[in-house]
C-alpha cells in the first residue's frame, strides 16, 4: 500500500509539474509521465487493461498528439502566463491539499454503501455482457472525433 | 428493433463519407434525410404501437448469445425521438440548401449524424454510465458542427464550449462514481431501488450536485450557461437550431429529470433547488437576451430562458408541472429550432446577423418572416400557438403546487420574451426595408420548406393542443410523475 | 466502502483539484488542454478505485477503458480546434479568445 | 282629441324643420309660406290644446319606469301657446328679416326643430323624456349660434353650448338624485321635501332652470350671443323660448316636485339667486352702448324678478313671477325685434351712431316705447302688475331686502331704457345713419302686436291672471285661501305702488341728470354713474370678462387640464416609455458586463455554482 | 340554420376568410378586396340573425371537452349576442371606408388579413364561455392589433406597435394569472360553471388590471393615444368599435354575469374609472394630434361603461351596455371624419387646420354629429347611454361620482368643441377638398346611424334589458 501511496504522489507531483512547466514540450513529457505512473497504478490495482490502455493510448497516443501540436503551433509569440496565478496558485493547492486530507480523515467511512457481491467471469464477459453498449458509444465516439478531426483540417471551398 | 435508432445513423454516418465521395452533394443530402424520415416515421408512427403495454425493454441478443446492450423505450424516452426525429428532420432539409457554402456535405451529415445518434443513445440508454458515454457522442459531434464554419468566432467559441462541458462530463463521471460506490450499480433500477434501500444523506447531495452540474451545463442552466451564448450562434444555423432545439434538452433536461426523477426520485430538497435554477435561468437569460444586436445570439439566451421555464415546471413536481414542462420542452424544440432556421435564411440572404444592419426584411422574405413570426409568438408563450398552451399549464400548475411567486416570476419572464422577440421582430423584419436589403430575395426551397414545416407544426399543435397532450405528453409525464416507481419496479432484465 | 477508497478519493481530488487550478491560472491553449487531462486522470482513478472497494474492478476497467477512449476523441478534436485557432489568431493565449462577449 | 295629438307639437315642427332644410334656395317662397303655414298650424293647435287642457300620452319606452310620457294640463297647455305665439311671431318676422341671410334655411330649420324640443319638454312628464328633450335644445342653441356669420360667431357658440351644457348636466344629476329619492320618474307624482339629498337635487335641477332661463352666473353668452348671433335669435330664443322654459320648469321644481316653504332654505337660496340677478344685470344694461348688448342683459336682469317671485313661495309672488315671465318674454320678444327692425334699416344698434329714428320709423318707435316702458313697470302695462305682484310677495316673507334690491332694479331698469330710447328714437339725427325708412310689414307688424299684448295684459290684466297664472298656482295655495290677484292690480295708491313710482322719478331723474352732464348727448346718460369711484373700477373688470364664470371656468379646465396632462398622464407615460426600459437596460448592462469573454470567468461561475449547489441540498434535505 | 352553426360560423368563417386573403391577394386586388367585403359582411349578418333567439332571452351554451380542463364553452345569450353585432357590424363599415382609405398603400394582403383575424378573433372572444379560450382569443386580438398599428412600418409606428402589444400582454398574462387563481378555486375554466360564486380578492385585483390595460384605463392607458400612429381605420376599429370593449365585455362576461363584484372594489372601482376619464380627458384637452386627442377620449369614455357597470343596478348595467353601441358607432365616425380631414390635409395638428367646413361640409356635419352623440346631447344616441349610466351611479347611491362623471362630460364638450372650431371653423389654413365617396358614406352613414340611434333608442334597450336581466342573477 505504500508503495500505492508513493505512486500516487509522484503521480500528483508529475501532474502539478505538467501544468507548472513553462516549456509546453517538458509539460507533454511531465504528462505523459504522469500517465505512466497511473498506469502502473492501475496495474497494481488489478486493472491490467485500464492499465494498458492508459499506457499505450494515453502516455502513447495522446503525448504523440500534443507534441505535433506543439511543433505545429511552435512559431510566433509566447504565451505569458499570470505572474500572480503562479504565486498565488501553488499556496492554494498546498492549502486544499490539507484541506483534502482533513476531510477524508472525517470523512473516512461515513460515505454510505450497500454491501454487493462482488463479480464473476473475465473482463471480456464483463465487457460482453455488462458493457456492451458503451463499446457502440466508443466507436460513435470515435466516428466523431475522426470526423470532427477530418471537419476541422478540411480543405475550404470559400467561407464568406 | 429499437436499437435502430443508433445504429441507423451510425451506419449511415459511417457510409456518408464514402457516398461523399461518389456524389459530392446528392447522394448525403438524400441518405441523411431518408435517415431521418425514417426516424420520424419509425418514432411516430411504430413507437406508440411499440409501447402501448407499457414500456419495452430491450436486450439485443447476437448469435443467440445476450449482449451487454440493454435499452428502454417508454413513454418519455419515446417522446423525445419524436422531438429528436422532427427537429433533426427539418434541420437536415433545411441543411440541404443552407450547407451548400460550407463544404464537404459528407463530413457535416456524417457528424450530424453521430450526433443523432448520440441523442438517441442516451435517451434509450439504462444506465448511468451509458448516458454519459451517448452524452459524449452528441458533445465531441457537436464541438466540431460549431466550430464548422472554422471562423474566428466558431473556433473561439468551440473551444470555449468543448473546455467547460468537458470539466463539466468530468464531474458527472464523478459524480457517477460517486452514486456507483454507493450502490453498486449502474443500472437505472439497481441504483433506484439501492438507493430507496440507503438512506444516502450528504452524499448523495453531493452526488446531484456533481450530476446538476453536469447536466446544467448541458442544459445550459444559469450559472452553467455561459459557454450557450458563444456556441449556439457561431453554429451552422440548422446546427444551432439542433443545438437549441434538441441537444440542450437531450443530454441537459432530459438527462436531468430521468435522473432525478425516475432514477434518484424527487426529494423537496431537489425541487426547491429546481424551482430555483429554472427561476433565475428564466428571468436573467430574458435580460440578457433583450440585450442583444446578434440575432442568433439573442435567440441563444431566449434559449436558455426557455429551458430555465422547463425546469422550473419539472421542478414543481405535479403530473401537471411535468406535462407542462415536457409541453413546453417539445414546443420549444419546435419553434426555437424554427427561429433559428430562419435566423439563417436572414443570415444567408443580408450576410449579417446584426439585427440593427437588418429591417423591413418581411417585405423582401415574406415567408421567411411569416415563421420567424410564428416561432417568436410561439416561445413568447401568445395564443392561439403551440408555446402558450404550455406555459399556461406551467403556470397552472405553479400555483396550483402553491407557488404563486414562482408563477409570478413565470409571468414575468413571459413578458420579458415577448419583449424581446418584439424588439427582434422590429429590427429585422416588421419595419421599413433597409434599403441595403433592395435586392435581398427569399430564401431557396428546402430552406422555407422546412421552416413552413416547422411553422405548421406550431401553429398545428396550438390548435390541436389537446391531443397533443393527450398522445405524446401525457405518457411522457406519467412516466416521470411514477418518479422512481416507473424504473425500479418495472425495469428489471 | 474500503479506507484505501478515502486515499484514492484524496489523490483523485488532488489531481482534480490540480486540473482545475491550472485550467484558472493558465492561458496556454495547450496548457489548458493538459490541465483537462489531469482532471481526466482524477476522475478516471475515481472510478477505477470505486469498482475496486466495490470488487467491480472488471466493470470499473471497462468503463475506464471506455473513459480513455472517449478521451481521446476529445483530445483530438480539441488539438485540432487549437491547431485552427492558431491559424486564424496566429497565437494560443486564452485571453485572446474573448470576442464573444455580453 | 286622442291622447296621440300630443306628438304633433313636437313631430309638426321636427318634420317641418327637415322640409326646411332640405327645400333649395330657389323654392323661399314656398319656404317661408310653409314655415309661416307650419307655425300658424302649432298655434291653432296651441289653443285647441289650451281649451283642452286634460290629456296624456304614455308608452312604454325603455323600460326602468322610463316611458314615453307626455303630459297635457294647464300649465303646459299654457306654456305651449305662449311658445306657439312666439314661433308664429318669430316665423313671420323671419321671412323679411332672415332673407338675405346667408344661412337662413338652416336658421329656420334649427328655429322649428328648437319649437320641437320646446314643445316636448313642456309637454314631458316623465324625467328621461324631459331630459331628452330638454338638452336637445343645446343642439339648436350652438347651430344658431354658430351661423351667425361673424368671426367671434364659433367662438361665442361654444361659450352658449358650454354654459347650458354644464346647466343641463347639473339638471341630469338632480333628476337622478330626484329619481332615485322619489323612486319613480313620473314627474306628475313627485312630491319630496328638500332636505338632505333632496335638497342636492333641488339645487341642482334649479340650476338647470335657471341655467336655462339665463339667469346669474349663467348668462353670460347671452350677451356675447347678442352680438354674434342673428337678432331674431335674440328674439327668439333667450328672450322667449329659454325664459319660458326654464321658468317653467323652475316653477315645477319648486312647486311640484319639491315642496317649498316660505322663508326656508331653499326659498331663500333663490331669492338670493334672484336678486343678484336683478342687480348685477341691470347694473351691467345700464352702461351698455349697444343696443342689442342692453336689452340682452335686461333679458337677464328681468329673469331675477321671476327667480325672486316663484322663490317666495308665497301665492302672490310665485303668480308674479310667473306672471312675469310671459309679460317679459313679450315685451323683451318686442324689444328685440324692434331692435333688429332698426337693424334692418340702420344698419346699426349702437347707440352713438343713432338717434331721432322716431320720424322715419314711427311704428318701430312706437312697439319699442310701449315694451321698453311695460318693462320698466310704468302703470298701467303688464310690466307693472306683474312686478308688483312680486314686490308684495317678496315683502310678505318678510325679507324686505330682496324687495329692495327688486326696486333698484326697477329704476336702473327704467333709467337705462330711458338712456336706449331717447338715444335710438328721440334727439337729433347723427350723420352716421343716412335717411331710413320703415321696416316692411312682417317685420313691424310682430312688434306691434306684441306691444299690443304688452298694453292689453296690463290694462285687462284679468284674463291672464285668471285663465293663465291662477290655475297654475291654485293647487298650491292653502286649501281655501282667496287667491284674487286682479283686484287691486293696477292700484296705484299703495305703499307698494308708491315706492315703485317713486323709483320710476328717481329712475327720470338720474337720467336727465346724466343727460345734462353729458353735453346734451343722450348715450352718455349713464356715464355720471358709471365714473361714480370704485364703479369704474369694477366695470373695467367686468369687460374684461373677469366676472364671467365661464371665462374664469375655462381658464380652470384648461388648468386642470393641463395639470392632469403634466402631473398624471405624462408621469405614466414616462414609466412605461422610459423608466421600464431604462432599468430593464440598466439590468441588462449589468449582466452583460458580466459575461466578459474570460473561460476563466465561466469555469469559476460552475465551480461555485457547484459548491453552492451541494450545500443547498444539503441544508434544504436536512 | 340553428344557433350553435351560426355561432360556429360567425367565429370562423372570418377566421378563415382572414387565412384566405393572401389567396385571394393572387387573384388580384378586386378579389381580395370583394373577399374582405364578403366575409365581413356575413360576420355582420351572422349574429344578426341571432337577435330574435337573444330578444327572446334565450341562453344556449355549448361544450366541447378537451384536455386538462381547457374545454371549449361557447355562450350564446342576449349579451354575447349584443356584443357580437355591435362589433361586426362596426367591422363591416370600417372594412367598408378601409376600400378608399388605404387603396394606395403597401401591404394590403396583411391589412385586410389582419383586421378579418381581428373580427373572427373579436366574435371568439365574445362567444366564448372558458377564461382560457376568452384570453386566447384576447391574444390574438392583440398580434392583430400589433401588426395594424405598424401598418406603416416608420420605426417609430413599430416601436409604438410594440408598446401597446407588450403592455397589454403584460396585462392580459396578468388577467391570466387572476384566472389562474379563479381556477384555483372552482377548479373549473368554465364560466358558466362558476356562476353566483365569489371570486377571490386578489383575482379581481389581478383581472382588473388586465381588464384596464386593454381597455386603456389610467394608469395603463398610454399605449392608446401611441396607437394612434395606426392607419385612421384601424384606430376606430381600435379604439371605437372593439378592442378597448373587449376589457369591458370581459368585465360584463366575469363580474356581472359569472361573479358578483366584491363589496370593496364596488366602492373602489367608481372611483378608478373616473378619475382615469377626468385624466384622459385633461390629456385629451391638452394634446394637439388630432387622432391622440380621440384616443384619449375614447379612454375617457371607457371609464363610464365600467362606471355604469359598476353601478350594479339596471340603469347602469343597461346603460353601459348601450354605450358600447353608442360609443362605438360615434367614436367611429369621429375617427373615420378625422381619417378623411388628415388624409386631404396631410397633418394631424389641430393648430394647422381650419374652416374646412366649406370644403367638407359632410365630413364637418357628421364629426358634428358623433361629437353630440359622444359627449351625450341628445337626439343623439349618446346621450342616452351616458344618461343611464349616470342615473345608475345616481340610483347606488355615488352621487360624487355621477357629478365627477358629468363634470367630465363637461369637459368633453369643451375639447371636442375646440376642435371642431379649430379643424371646420375659421380661417381656411389649407383648403382640402372632401374625401372619396366610400369614405364620406361610411361616415355620414354612422353619423346618421347614432342619430337613429337616439330617435329609436327604443330597439337597442330592448337587446341591452333583456341582456341586463339575463345576466344579473345577482339582481333577481
Amino acid at each position: 500500500m505504500i508503495l500505492q501511496t508513493a505512486l500516487l504522489a509522484v503521480l500528483v507531483a508529475l501532474s502539478v509539474l505538467a501544468i507548472a512547466l513553462k516549456d509546453l514540450l517538458r509539460s507533454a513529457i511531465a504528462l505523459a509521465l504522469a500517465s505512466l505512473v497511473l498506469g502502473i497504478v492501475f496495474f497494481r490495482m488489478g486493472a491490467p487493461y485500464a492499465g494498458v490502455f492508459e499506457i499505450s493510448v494515453v502516455a502513447g497516443l495522446i503525448t504523440v498528439l500534443f507534441i505535433l501540436t506543439i511543433a505545429l503551433t511552435k512559431s510566433g509569440d509566447e504565451v505569458r502566463e499570470s505572474k500572480l496565478a503562479n504565486i498565488v496558485f501553488p499556496v492554494v493547492f498546498v492549502a486544499f491539499l490539507a484541506i483534502d486530507a482533513l476531510v477524508m480523515k472525517r470523512l473516512m467511512g461515513k460515505v454510505p454503501a450497500l454491501a454487493r457481491g462482488g463479480e464473476a467471469g473475465t473482463f471480456g464477459e464483463v465487457l460482453w455482457k455488462g458493457r456492451t453498449l458503451d463499446l457502440v458509444g466508443q466507436i460513435a465516439v470515435i466516428l466523431a472525433g475522426v470526423f470532427a478531426v477530418l471537419a476541422l483540417f478540411r480543405q475550404r471551398d470559400k467561407h464568406e | 428493433m429499437i436499437i435502430l435508432f443508433v445504429v441507423l445513423p451510425l451506419v449511415v454516418a459511417g457510409l456518408l463519407p464514402l457516398a461523399g465521395k461518389a456524389s459530392k452533394r446528392l447522394l448525403p443530402d438524400l441518405l441523411a434525410n431518408a435517415t431521418l424520415l425514417f426516424l420520424v416515421a419509425y418514432a411516430a408512427v411504430a413507437g406508440r404501437a411499440l409501447i402501448a403495454d407499457g414500456p419495452v425493454l430491450q436486450q439485443t441478443t447476437w448469435l443467440g448469445e445476450a449482449l451487454g446492450i440493454r435499452l428502454v423505450l417508454d413513454g418519455f424516452s419515446l417522446f423525445m425521438l419524436v422531438v429528436v426525429a422532427l427537429v433533426g428532420l427539418a434541420a437536415s432539409l433545411f441543411s440541404i440548401d443552407y450547407m451548400e457554402h460550407y463544404g464537404a456535405k459528407g463530413n457535416f451529415y456524417a457528424l450530424y449524424l453521430v450526433m443523432i445518434a448520440g441523442m438517441n443513445g442516451l435517451v434509450l440508454a439504462s444506465d448511468l454510465f451509458a448516458v454519459y458515454v451517448f452524452l459524449e457522442v452528441a458533445a465531441v459531434a457537436s464541438y466540431a458542427l460549431v466550430a464548422y464554419g472554422l471562423g474566428r468566432d466558431e473556433l473561439e467559441a468551440a473551444f470555449k464550449y468543448l473546455m467547460l462541458s468537458v470539466v463539466a462530463s468530468a464531474f458527472l463521471v464523478g459524480g457517477i462514481a460517486v452514486v456507483y460506490g454507493m450502490t453498486g450499480g449502474l443500472d437505472f433500477a439497481a441504483v433506484a431501488m439501492a438507493l430507496k434501500e440507503l438512506n444516502a444523506g450528504p452524499a448523495l447531495a453531493v452526488a446531484s450536485a456533481l450530476f446538476l452540474l453536469g447536466f446544467g451545463l448541458k442544459a445550459a442552466l444559469i450559472p452553467f450557461h455561459a459557454w450557450l451564448p458563444d456556441a449556439h450562434p457561431s453554429a451552422p444555423a440548422p446546427i444551432s437550431a439542433v443545438l437549441s432545439g434538441l441537444l440542450i434538452k437531450v443530454s441537459g433536461v432530459y438527462a436531468l429529470t430521468r435522473v432525478f426523477l425516475n432514477v434518484f426520485g424527487l426529494t423537496p430538497a431537489l425541487s426547491t433547488v429546481l424551482l430555483w435554477l429554472g427561476a433565475v435561468s428564466a428571468v436573467a437569460a430574458a435580460f440578457l437576451a433583450l440585450g442583444q444586436k446578434d440575432i442568433k445570439r439573442m435567440l441563444a439566451y431566449s434559449s436558455i430562458s426557455q429551458v430555465g421555464y422547463v425546469v422550473l415546471a419539472i421542478g414543481v413536481g405535479t403530473p401537471l408541472g411535468i406535462a407542462g414542462g415536457l409541453f413546453h420542452l417539445f414546443n420549444h424544440a419546435l419553434a426555437k429550432g424554427l427561429l433559428f432556421l430562419t435566423s439563417g435564411s436572414v443570415q444567408r440572404a443580408t450576410g449579417t446577423r446584426d439585427l440593427d444592419a437588418m429591417g423591413g426584411l418581411a417585405k423582401r422574405m415574406p415567408v421567411t418572416a411569416a415563421t420567424n413570426l410564428v416561432g417568436a409568438l410561439s416561445i413568447a408563450g401568445v395564443p392561439p400557438l403551440n408555446g402558450f398552451w404550455s406555459k399556461l399549464i406551467i403556470i397552472v400548475a405553479l400555483v396550483q403546487a402553491g407557488h404563486p411567486v414562482f408563477a409570478a416570476v413565470a409571468v414575468l419572464a413571459s413578458v420579458l420574451t415577448l419583449w424581446y422577440y418584439l424588439l427582434m421582430q422590429r429590427k429585422a423584419f416588421f419595419g421599413r426595408l433597409n434599403e441595403t436589403w433592395a435586392a435581398v430575395r427569399e430564401a431557396p426551397f428546402w430552406m422555407t420548406a422546412s421552416t413552413v414545416l416547422l411553422a405548421l407544426l406550431c401553429v398545428g399543435i396550438g390548435i390541436l393542443f389537446a391531443s397533443t397532450v393527450t398522445t405524446w405528453v401525457r405518457p411522457a409525464a406519467d412516466v416521470l410523475a411514477d418518479g422512481i416507481h416507473a424504473v425500479a419496479g418495472s425495469w428489471g432484465f | 466502502m474500503s479506507n484505501t477508497w478515502y486515499l484514492y478519493l484524496f489523490f483523485a481530488a488532488a489531481l482534480v483539484f490540480a486540473g482545475l487550478l491550472g485550467l484558472l491560472a493558465k492561458r496556454n491553449l495547450i496548457k489548458l488542454l493538459i490541465a483537462i487531462e489531469i482532471v481526466g486522470k482524477g476522475v478516471s482513478l475515481l472510478l477505477l478505485s470505486t469498482g475496486l472497494a466495490k470488487a467491480h474492478i472488471l466493470t470499473a476497467q471497462a468503463l475506464v477503458v471506455t473513459y480513455i477512449v472517449i478521451e481521446v476523441s476529445l483530445v483530438a478534436t480539441a488539438l485540432a480546434l487549437i491547431i485552427n485557432i492558431r491559424r486564424q489568431t496566429g497565437g494560443l493565449d486564452i485571453r485572446s479568445l474573448t470576442r464573444l462577449k455580453g | 282629441m286622442t291622447p296621440k295629438m300630443l306628438l304633433l307639437p313636437v313631430l309638426l315642427p321636427a318634420v317641418l324643420a327637415v322640409a326646411l332644410l332640405l327645400l333649395p334656395r330657389a323654392l323661399r317662397l314656398v319656404r317661408d309660406a310653409l314655415a309661416v303655414a307650419g307655425a300658424g298650424v302649432l298655434l291653432y293647435y296651441g289653443f285647441l290644446f289650451f281649451s283642452v287642457k286634460d290629456l296624456r300620452y304614455a308608452v312604454p319606452w325603455l323600460g326602468m319606469g322610463i316611458d314615453f310620457d307626455l303630459r297635457l294640463y294647464h300649465f303646459s297647455s299654457f306654456i305651449l301657446l305662449a311658445l306657439a305665439g312666439f314661433l308664429f311671431l318669430i316665423a313671420v318676422y323671419a321671412t323679411v328679416k332672415m332673407k338675405d341671410a346667408p344661412r337662413g334655411r338652416e336658421f329656420m330649420a334649427y328655429v322649428f326643430l328648437t319649437a320641437a324640443f320646446a314643445n316636448g319638454a313642456a309637454l314631458a312628464n316623465n324625467f328621461v323624456p324631459l331630459v331628452f328633450f330638454w338638452e336637445g335644445l343645446l343642439v339648436t342653441l350652438y347651430g344658431m349660434i354658430a351661423i351667425g356669420g361673424r368671426p367671434t360667431s364659433g367662438r361665442t357658440a361654444v361659450k352658449a353650448l358650454l354654459i347650458a351644457g354644464f346647466c343641463d348636466f347639473s339638471l341630469i344629476l338632480g333628476v337622478g338624485l330626484l329619481w332615485s329619492v322619489a323612486g319613480t320618474a313620473t314627474m306628475s307624482e313627485i312630491a319630496v321635501e328638500p332636505t338632505g339629498l333632496a335638497a342636492a337635487a333641488f339645487v341642482l335641477m334649479m340650476i338647470g332652470a335657471a341655467g336655462k332661463a339665463g339667469a346669474m352666473p349663467f348668462h353670460t353668452w347671452i350677451p356675447d350671443a347678442a352680438v354674434d348671433a342673428p337678432v331674431t335669435f335674440m328674439a327668439f330664443l333667450p328672450a322667449a323660448f329659454e325664459k319660458l322654459l326654464g321658468i317653467y320648469l323652475l316653477a315645477r321644481v319648486s312647486l311640484d316636485f319639491f315642496k317649498l316653504r316660505p322663508g326656508g332654505a331653499m326659498s331663500v337660496l333663490l331669492m338670493i339667486v334672484g336678486a343678484a340677478t336683478i342687480v348685477l344685470a341691470v347694473l351691467m344694461a345700464l352702461v351698455q352702448k349697444d343696443l342689442k348688448r342692453l336689452l340682452s342683459y335686461h333679458a337677464v336682469s328681468q329673469v331675477g324678478y321671476m327667480i325672486l317671485g316663484i322663490g317666495t313661495a308665497v301665492p302672490v309672488g310665485i303668480a308674479g313671477g310667473v306672471f312675469h315671465m310671459i309679460n317679459h318674454a313679450m315685451y323683451k320678444s318686442g324689444l328685440f325685434l324692434s331692435a333688429g327692425s332698426v337693424e334692418h334699416r340702420a344698419g346699426t344698434t349702437e347707440l352713438k351712431k343713432l338717434g331721432g329714428l322716431r320720424r322715419d320709423m314711427p311704428l318701430t318707435a312706437l312697439g319699442f316705447v310701449v315694451c321698453a316702458l311695460a318693462i320698466s313697470g310704468v302703470w298701467p302695462l303688464n310690466g307693472f302688475v306683474s312686478k308688483e305682484m312680486v314686490f308684495h310677495g317678496a315683502l310678505e316673507t318678510g325679507y324686505t331686502v330682496f324687495a329692495v334690491a327688486a326696486w333698484i332694479g326697477a329704476i336702473f331698469t327704467f333709467a337705462s331704457f330711458l338712456k336706449a330710447g331717447h338715444s335710438v328714437f328721440f334727439g337729433e339725427r347723427t350723420t352716421d345713419v343716412p335717411e331710413v325708412k320703415e321696416s316692411p310689414a312682417a317685420i313691424v307688424l310682430p312688434i306691434l302686436v306684441l306691444a299690443a299684448l304688452c298694453v292689453l295684459f296690463g290694462v285687462y290684466n284679468k284674463l291672464p291672471l285668471d285663465r293663465l297664472i291662477t290655475p297654475v298656482v291654485a293647487p298650491h295655495a292653502e286649501a281655501g285661501a282667496h287667491l284674487d290677484f286682479t283686484g287691486h292690480a293696477l292700484d296705484l295708491f299703495n305703499v307698494v305702488a308708491l315706492i315703485s313710482v317713486g323709483c320710476l322719478v328717481l329712475a327720470f331723474l338720474i337720467h336727465r341728470h346724466g343727460f345734462l352732464k353729458g353735453g346734451r348727448k343722450a348715450y352718455l346718460a349713464s356715464e355720471p354713474f358709471h365714473g361714480l369711484p370704485g364703479i369704474r373700477q369694477a366695470y373695467d373688470l367686468a369687460e374684461k370678462r373677469v366676472f364671467d364664470p365661464y371665462e374664469q371656468g375655462v381658464k380652470a379646465l384648461q388648468g386642470l387640464s393641463l395639470a392632469l396632462y403634466k402631473a398624471v398622464d405624462r408621469p405614466i407615460d414616462f414609466v412605461f416609455e422610459k423608466a421600464v426600459t431604462a432599468a430593464g437596460e440598466k439590468f441588462t448592462g449589468i449582466l452583460k458586463k458580466a459575461h466578459n469573454g474570460h473561460y476563466a470567468n465561466y469555469l469559476a461561475w460552475c465551480l461555485a455554482g457547484l459548491v453552492i449547489l451541494a450545500g443547498a441540498i444539503g441544508l434544504l434535505a436536512k | 340554420m340553428n344557433v350553435e352553426t351560426t355561432v360556429l360560423l360567425t367565429v370562423l368563417l372570418p377566421i378563415l376568410g382572414s387565412l384566405a386573403v393572401p389567396l385571394a391577394a393572387l387573384a388580384g386586388r378586386r378579389a381580395r378586396s370583394a373577399w374582405a367585403i364578403l366575409v365581413s359582411g356575413a360576420t355582420a349578418v351572422l349574429p344578426l340573425t341571432l337577435l330574435p333567439f337573444a330578444l327572446e332571452g334565450g341562453e344556449q351554451v355549448i361544450r366541447k371537452t378537451l384536455t386538462l380542463g381547457f374545454d371549449a364553452v361557447i355562450v350564446v345569450d342576449p349579451l354575447s349576442v349584443f356584443m357580437a353585432s355591435v362589433s361586426s357590424f362596426i367591422g363591416f363599415l370600417i372594412v367598408v371606408y378601409s376600400l378608399g382609405y388605404i387603396r394606395r398603400e403597401e401591404n394590403q394582403s396583411e391589412y385586410y388579413l389582419m383586421v378579418l383575424l381581428f373580427i373572427g378573433a373579436m366574435m371568439g372572444l365574445v362567444f366564448s364561455g372558458n377564461l382560457v379560450f376568452l384570453y386566447l382569443f384576447w391574444e390574438i386580438i392583440a398580434i392583430a392589433c400589433w401588426r395594424l398599428i405598424g401598418f406603416y412600418r416608420a420605426p417609430d409606428h413599430v416601436r409604438k406597435a410594440d408598446k401597446a402589444f407588450l403592455l397589454t400582454f403584460f396585462g392580459a398574462v396578468v388577467m391570466l394569472f387572476g384566472f389562474i387563481q379563479i381556477y384555483g378555486v372552482t377548479n373549473t375554466f368554465d364560466i358558466t360553471a362558476m356562476r353566483g360564486t365569489v371570486a377571490p380578492g386578489s383575482a379581481v385585483l389581478l383581472i382588473l388590471f388586465g381588464l384596464f390595460s386593454k381597455s386603456a384605463t389610467v394608469p395603463l392607458h398610454t399605449w392608446l393615444p401611441d396607437a394612434g400612429v395606426a392607419p385612421t381605420t384601424v384606430t376606430a376599429l381600435l379604439h371605437a368599435a372593439v378592442l378597448v370593449k373587449i376589457g369591458v365585455y370581459a368585465f360584463a362576461r366575469l363580474f356581472l354575469y359569472a361573479f358578483r363584484l366584491p363589496d370593496g372594489w364596488q366602492q373602489a372601482l367608481p372611483v378608478i374609472v373616473m378619475v382615469s376619464s377626468l385624466v384622459a380627458a385633461g390629456a385629451a384637452a391638452v394634446e394637439n394630434d388630432l387622432k391622440r386627442i380621440l384616443a384619449y377620449s375614447t379612454v375617457s369614455q371607457i371609464g363610464y361603461i365600467f362606471l355604469g357597470f359598476s353601478a350594479m343596478n339596471a340603469a347602469g348595467v343597461s346603460g353601459s351596455l348601450l354605450f358600447i353601441l353608442m360609443h362605438g358607432l360615434a367614436k367611429a365616425g369621429l375617427f373615420l371624419c378625422a381619417g378623411i380631414v388628415i388624409h386631404a390635409v396631410h397633418t394631424k395638428d389641430i393648430r394647422e387646420m381650419g374652416g374646412l367646413i366649406r370644403t367638407m361640409p359632410v365630413t364637418a356635419a357628421a364629426f358634428l354629429v358623433c361629437a353630440f352623440s359622444v359627449i351625450g346631447i341628445p337626439p343623439f344616441g349618446g346621450f342616452f347611454s351616458k344618461f343611464l349610466v349616470v342615473l345608475g351611479t345616481v340610483q347606488a347611491g355615488r352621487p360624487w361620482v355621477a357629478a365627477l362623471a358629468l363634470f367630465t362630460a363637461v369637459l368633453t364638450m369643451y375639447y371636442l368643441f375646440k376642435v371642431f372650431s379649430m379643424v371646420f371653423l375659421g380661417q381656411a389654413k389649407r383648403p382640402a377638398p372632401e374625401g372619396t365617396k366610400s369614405m364620406v358614406c361610411v361616415v355620414a352613414a354612422l353619423a346618421v346611424f347614432s342619430l337613429a340611434a337616439g330617435l329609436l333608442v327604443a330597439f337597442p334597450m330592448k337587446l341591452t334589458n333583456i341582456a341586463t336581466t339575463q345576466m344579473s342573477w345577482w339582481l333577481r
